[in-house]
């Protein structure tokens, strides 16, 4: 589903990754740890193919990102759910609005779009915060619409980037099960995080552990 | 259908959302409209009357004395052949005699006691040969005629129309172009600073896998929309200033302006070109930076 | 140095805080806990004044909600230093000039402005990402400059709005021991938080609880 | 003095950062003044070629031929007291016959065999003076006397002069106001543009303890610099202008336009008020409804 083969990615300024040799299989449950400015974010941005990688190749679904063309980018970005560390919201637009322009873009029936809007909405704990903006909400209550955003595509991979940083115990346990429940149903989900009780969740999930931009252990 | 929906009204959305931008566009459109408007009327309307000053442009062909009458029949059926001349009319030197009376007030007979008046033809040109080249050419040509005495006609006159002509057309064109073109890169400018204020949004349409056509429909659509208000405001313009002009000002300038409804359709089509070309030149250089 | 008598302050569409009476003093170390939507941020804008409330008063230093005038807020908030829960960092300037900015509205001088703002970002661990701008740090480093911000003009009360969100467990200690040593140098310090482990670094930190806009428990 | 810089430097890079809001500001002001000095040049020079129009209007006063040389002398102290005159300069029958023979190139005794021409005075009127109201003053005060028989003066001439100005006057009066609020609105509108589109920067220093002063500041900074920016450009069109006229349309023209130092820095104080005024009368509006 995703490889990454000798992946180097390096910015201007020069952090980056380097040498990411990585296999993602379809029902995988990955977590990439590893301290603040690790490469974690860079992984997952890879993938997405926001950035391309200087040396090496990233391979995702059946794109590869040596051959890519410009016009595939958004076909790829419709199967992948993202979860961004600073969610990304609209502030001008309300819940609802935010959630189902992930469906529009996709050319989803406007019928359709309103109905898994509003169960995803549900599945997140945010069926009393449809019609809020944005920045009407808590950080917690963001970060939950940001989740519903990813979710409500069904992509076949799910990237989160440290989805509960503004999550309290209760509520990111809640998260969890959802997330390993949508696992067993076969998206493969790849998640960025600090917080190591998070992996306690998800017995079966392989662990990534990154420092300095190399991956420093697998499983 | 849906996606068809939704992103014309992303871009009425866009187009109130983006408050001043928009608004300056569509003053910005509005007033070229006003001055291309005006420039055309102007034009026209002096186009119209050298046009008509040349309408009363003629030639006169003066004959010898000696011309017998078959001479004259088949000159005036020459004439009458030749392709450049709308209309030819012989004045005999009878009538001419009754025209000088009636310019004049006298009878040439009370001055001098025979007619000094030769026999003539006046000549209507078809408007396109009403030009100093083609007359000149024609007058070469009615000169080989032997019984042809002298060609007259307002050359000066003729010329000076020209000139006029020529450069209303200049100017109108070039105003024309310069509106034309700040129209355009200020409806450029415009929606690059309304995507500019929307960064936000398109970066994050692009990573949701929104296509670069559904980003780009909106903004299009809302430069059209910008250019046809604009063009809405100067047609209430014209329709204003011909109001007031021909109703109250009609005493001082005795002219009427008259503008038709193709006029107004025309404006309306430019308002939505410019804000269709200035967000097509823009978007697709522009939105590739983003995201 | 803060207190909350009888506040209730309600956004137009409902949610917020009711009948908060609270007391801070000045070395106190204070943690607001409770689930995502529970009001702790909007006890956070209550203090610095973003929001005012409906019912009730809040002392600050010495301003008074009821009392303030418009051109005292910005003198109380220099007092105040502000991590933020979305960071509110300026894209448009580097990372040094982030944290100057604060030292700029206060009117310090550009010589002391240099010392302070270099010292305070090597204590938070970004004296390598000075010339970086916010989006080109990583989610952590962006947390580290939002703390630099609010540290470098030593305020008498320093508000931390999930400071530890994305940081990993190494950088939430050290800046645990940052906050408790600022704290013993007499800094009263408020966060708000659903790290419970965080309250585990400091023994003699009050703790309130809250719910629904409700404190359910004081300590 | 750290705060000083400071804010000018936030001033100065706020411009740059604005971008297109910045170069709208800057091009409308351009355009403003190009439109407002066009109106004042053409206005001045209107109303000057007015002014020397009417510098050589003069009264004509024809006395009786029976006035003797004592009234005649009378007369010419009363008119050299009167405070409205000039100059005035007496024509006796015998210069006249002189001027008629310059000017018409026969001797009047070879038609005639009496001067029929009668004494006269032309008066030149103190510039203030020339208009038909005191004029019609002034004629009936010498009329008084009774040695004059008429007093001519060209009276539509003078009617046509002073509507004339009236009407250039109200045109350029009109321009200037038109265009001045043009800008204000406009600088306003673009200055609420960018506060918009810096609304995160604003809440942010709000945040950590900024007065709203330290908060206006820059954008004061920001309008009067497009302002200033506005009005070079201005400067430099108005210089090319003067350039390319008196040096390659000087023969066609026969009229040289002429631009002073104070004319410039009247442009540049405008655009730098322009500038001001407007990001004065939007910041403290705007500011308060942000965060
Ligand atoms: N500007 C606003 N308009 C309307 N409602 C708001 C606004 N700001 C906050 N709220 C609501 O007030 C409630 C409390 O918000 P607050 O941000 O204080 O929660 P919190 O305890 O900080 O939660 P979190 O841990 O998720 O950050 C939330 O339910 C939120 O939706
Ligand atoms: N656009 C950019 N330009 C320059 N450097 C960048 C950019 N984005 C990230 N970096 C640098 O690359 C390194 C890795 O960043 P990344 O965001 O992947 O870290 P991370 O592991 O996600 O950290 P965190 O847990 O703090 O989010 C960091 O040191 C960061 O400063
Ligand atoms: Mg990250
Ligand atoms: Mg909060």
């Amino acid at each position: 589903m995703i490889s990454f083969e000798n992946v180097t990615a390096i910015f201007p300024r020069g952090a980056g990754v380097k040498d990411i040799n990585l296999r993602v299989n379809s029902g995988d449950f990955v977590f990439i740890i590893g301290p603040s400015g690790a490469g974690k974010s860079t992984i997952l941005r890879l993938i997405y193919m926001d950035i391309f990688p200087d040396k090496g190749k990233v391979k995702v679904y059946r794109y590869d990102s040596s051959k890519i063309k410009e016009k595939e980018i958004p076909l790829l970005r419709r199967k992948i759910g993202m979860i961004f560390q600073d969610f990304r919201l609209l502030n001008d637009r309300n819940v609802y609005q935010n959630v189902a322009l992930s469906l529009y873009v996709s050319h989803v029936k406007t019928r359709e779009i309103k109905t898994r809007v509003y169960e995803v909405l549900n599945s997140v704990g945010l069926g009393h915060r449809v019609h809020y903006k944005p920045d009407e909400l808590s950080g917690g209550e963001q970060q939950r619409v940001a989740i519903a955003r990813a979710l409500v595509k069904s992509p076949i991979v799910l990237l989160a980037d440290e989805p509960t940083g503004n999550l309290d115990p209760k509520v990111s346990a809640e998260l969890m099960i959802l997330l390993k429940k949508i696992n067993k149903e076969g998206t493969a989900i790849v998640m960025a995080t600090h917080n190591y009780k998070l992996i306690d969740y998800i017995p079966d999930a392989r662990i990534i552990q990154m420092d300095k931009g190399r991956i420093i252990s697998i499983s | 259908m849906t996606v068809f929906f939704f992103l014309i009204k992303e871009g009425f959305k866009g187009l109130i959302r983006s408050q001043y931008a928009g608004l300056f566009t569509i003053f910005i459109i509005s007033i070229s409209l006003i001055l291309i408007g005006l420039g055309f009327v102007i034009s026209r309307d002096m186009v119209f009357a050298v046009q008509k000053l040349k309408s009363q442009f003629e030639l006169e062909v003066f004959l010898k004395y000696a011309a017998t009458d078959r001479e004259i029949e088949q000159f005036y059926a020459m004439l009458d052949s030749m392709p450049e001349i709308l209309h030819a009319s012989y004045i005999s030197p009878d009538s001419a005699a009754k025209r000088f009376k009636k310019e004049f007030g006298e009878d040439i007979y009370s001055i001098l006691d025979y007619n000094p008046l030769p026999p003539s033809f006046t000549i209507e040109l078809k408007p396109i040969y009403r030009n100093v080249v083609s007359v000149e050419g024609i007058i070469a040509n009615i000169r080989k005629n032997p019984i042809v005495d002298e060609v007259k006609y307002r050359r000066n006159l003729l010329l000076t129309l020209e000139k006029y002509q020529r450069i209303i057309f200049v100017i109108a064109t070039l105003v024309f172009l310069f509106f034309t073109f700040v129209s355009i890169v200020l409806v450029s400018n415009s929606i690059k600073m309304t995507i500019f204020a929307r960064r936000e949004l398109i970066s994050t349409l692009k990573l949701i896998g929104a296509t670069n056509t559904f980003v780009k429909v909106p903004f299009f659509i809302e430069g059209a929309l910008e250019g046809i208000i604009g063009a809405i405001i100067s047609c209430g313009f014209f329709y204003a200033l011909t109001y007031v002009a021909n109703n109250f000002f009609y005493h001082f300038v005795y002219y009427k302006i008259q503008l038709d409804l193709k006029f107004y359709v025309g404006l309306i089509s430019l308002g939505f070109l410019f804000g269709l070309i200035g967000s097509l030149r823009t978007v697709g250089k522009f939105l590739g930076k983003i995201g």
